[in-house]
């Protein structure tokens, strides 16, 4: 079955971020986001540990170990970044300034709920970190996230199982198989990629979906 | 004359007991406080309760603490590290106790307590279990969840520079939660890189002033 | 390319109207922002909210709206400054409604605001008039008062230096609301001393980062 | 009747503040205290407009409007002065960290309530400004005042009626006649003026008064 590569997924959600957003991009695939930013596009990455302004990986031999991001990974400032302390930094979350944040999922709800801290083995140690921060605070919350687990169980639901990060949260969801708008308690499909039909795209959706009008298909370079 | 020096960490740790609970900064290795906490380890100190982004990082700090069971609960938002097990292996055994608060409310209580405010409303957490047992009130239209402060015993910080008063700098992301500790706690115990001269911070550079801080302690990195 | 910077009045106030609500930063005239506050005066703007520590000071600025009456309320800790009468006058005519709040209170609410806090309970005021009216509640053994967010259509602020992308450092004792205004409102406007490139200021100097800015212009001091 | 002189109280008061205390000193005759602290004592002053380490006032000429006090006089910075925003000021008053504050006083009652911003005179517009933060954030309140108003009444009462600025919040009142503790719902006087007896402070007083076994002469050089 026709389906994109995290690379592609990522590729997807780039052309979605306009000139000037403030984006906060969660650990794992969202961090590849950044890579795909047209070079002409002026886009401010939020890191919740502190950086606003975040810049690419150093070069091997310039890490600076105080210069992290949320993923623990050293990274740089661009010019015109700025630190802070991490209360402001989630200030800046609660308060809806952050235009866009990118996460994982491991399912999304019709409603906009969004489930991606723990699931339901209670033998390992749960952690939240800032996403619970982030589901709320930011105005839009895109998801990437794979259609289905890897043993095939859908991941976009009526109503999700595990606990939620957030409830009502989640605006758009970019799955390997289709770009989904989450509104009025609907999945609204506005792209889906080459060679899925409408009818195989529901069979691993657990949930009802509406096609947009215009609904058109999800291109993407080969990534 | 004020002068917050300390020159070892008998003195950096006077106060310490038993069952302490202690507000320790960082977030993963970038601002973490390591040779107090191992200061802590070497003085033999136990069933201490640790606030902290995370429970420990790599094989230094929080990690040998917990490694030896000096540590009776954890208040983190995640307690995992990747290249550790630790954490794992004593919460499964049922010998660590651990309270997940997300880590905007971690620090935003820990604000709280500092900032005297003896409670607040947040959205965050709404319709989770970590807002399970908690009072949810609707406030135009919108639902918030109620927290209280967190104050500790005591917060330990790593800081870049240090004056005789207290007043501090930080390294980039090593700021962390060390200026929101430092309003927390009963005691504040900041390891720095360097000892600087009164004056020599800019006033408007100050970024903890030394009204939170009990004690430097000048701290090669080991 | 981001580029905050504007280079008149008009495009700085865009979107200004009648009934609007403006956080006005300043500690009696430091870090007031006289130029923007007579900007909305020269341009005819009536019926005004404004939020501000004090109901004007000296000659300028707030004082100016005052004596024309295009304020209809302010909401402040201390309205009256000891060089001017017209506040008392327009209070005492019943021209001129005010909200006093007290300072920190006032701080912490626009905080919250900025912040996404739905409410915070403070101790400050218990036991006062201004606590009239509001829910108290026991914390720990001690009485606190239910406070919730303020938020402002604009904030006017004035700073040293902007770059392009709104980043912003203060002088001295004039950073006063600033930091916090520019959280709290819908579009946040800056008059300051000077524009620098971008990469200028030093990014653990910003103060306000460029997040919370909307409009910078260079603006000389009449 | 044997007074003292608002420079003599202050002078007193000055006495009180130890080495490395966070003092938060009220508009008018509070501020005089700095002038009495002696030359060899460290402490730090704090003014709520964002000044932690306020130095004395700058010599002709060399003022800078943008640094000024809580009365918006102009001040200076000492070394190891720093500059904060009001919400973070605010929050070391609110939060415990200033040792001691000194304020003026319209009336104090004996439980220790404060009574320092508003009177029953409602044509003019009240102004509370920090006083309510501080009276209630302050691990101690000094407050300076005369021990009777102009027209005679006593400022010290059993209970205030004038609007409160704080409730049980004043540690010891320094007026121009005795230095009295107030605690446990009293009135203590530790310090009484020369040739004024318990019988006179009695009288000019609104509430009990208990003198202390060690109650001494509040002696201080003329000034």
């Amino acid at each position: 079955m026709a389906k994109l590569t995290r690379k592609q997924i990522a590729w997807r959600v780039a052309q979605d971020i306009p000139e000037g957003a403030y984006v906060n991009l969660g650990i794992g695939a969202p961090e590849m986001v950044v890579n795909y930013l047209p070079d002409d596009r002026e886009v401010i990455i939020h890191s919740e540990n502190g950086l606003l302004g975040m810049g690419p990986t150093p070069p091997p031999g310039e890490e600076n170990p105080d210069l992290i991001n949320a993923g623990k990974k050293p990274v740089t400032l661009v010019d015109g970044g700025s630190i802070s302390h991490h209360t402001d930094s989630f200030a800046m979350i609660r308060g809806g300034h952050i235009d866009i944040c990118v996460l994982g999922a491991f399912q999304v709800s019709q409603s906009g709920d969004l489930a991606n801290w723990a699931t339901l083995d209670n033998s390992r140690p749960p952690g939240v970190g800032g996403a619970m921060d982030l589901a709320v605070g930011a105005k839009n919350v895109f998801v990437i996230t794979d259609h289905c687990t890897r043993d095939g169980q859908p991941k976009l639901l009526e109503k999700c199982s595990y606990p939620l990060t957030g409830s009502g949260v989640v605006t758009r969801v970019y799955s390997d198989h289709a770009l989904i708008d989450v509104r009025d308690n609907s999945f609204i499909v506005r792209e889906i990629v080459e060679d899925l039909s409408e009818e195989e795209l529901r069979e691993i959706t657990g949930a009802a979906l509406v096609f947009a009008d215009d609904c058109v298909t999800l291109k993407t370079p080969d990534l | 004359m004020i002068d917050k020096r300390v020159y070892d960490f008998d003195s950096a740790l006077d106060g310490m007991t038993d069952g302490a609970t202690i507000m320790s900064a960082g977030f993963g290795a970038a601002g973490a406080p390591q040779e107090l906490l191992e200061a802590v380890l070497d003085r033999g100190y136990r069933d201490l309760v640790i606030i902290s982004n995370n429970a420990g990082e790599g094989e230094r700090g929080l990690i040998r603490l917990l490694k030896e069971k000096r540590i009776a609960k954890v208040v983190c938002s995640f307690p995992t590290s990747s290249n550790s097990e630790v954490t794992k292996e004593l919460y499964a055994a049922g010998l660590l106790e651990l309270e997940i608060v997300p880590q905007g409310t971690l620090s935003e209580r820990m604000r709280a307590g500092g900032a005297g405010i003896g409670g607040f409303y947040t959205p965050t957490s709404v319709n989770t279990p970590l807002a399970e047992g908690k009072e949810v009130r609707t406030i135009d239209g919108k639902d918030y969840v109620l927290e209280f402060p967190l104050t500790a015993d005591f917060a330990f910080i790593k800081a870049r520079e240090a004056d005789r008063w207290g007043n501090l700098t930080y390294n980039l992301s090593a700021r962390g939660f060390g200026p929101t500790m430092a309003m927390a706690a009963k005691a504040t115990i900041v390891q720095v890189d360097r000892f600087v001269e009164l004056g020599e911070i800019d006033p408007e550079q100050v970024i903890t002033p030394g009204i939170y801080v009990d004690r430097v302690m000048e701290v090669e990195a080991s």
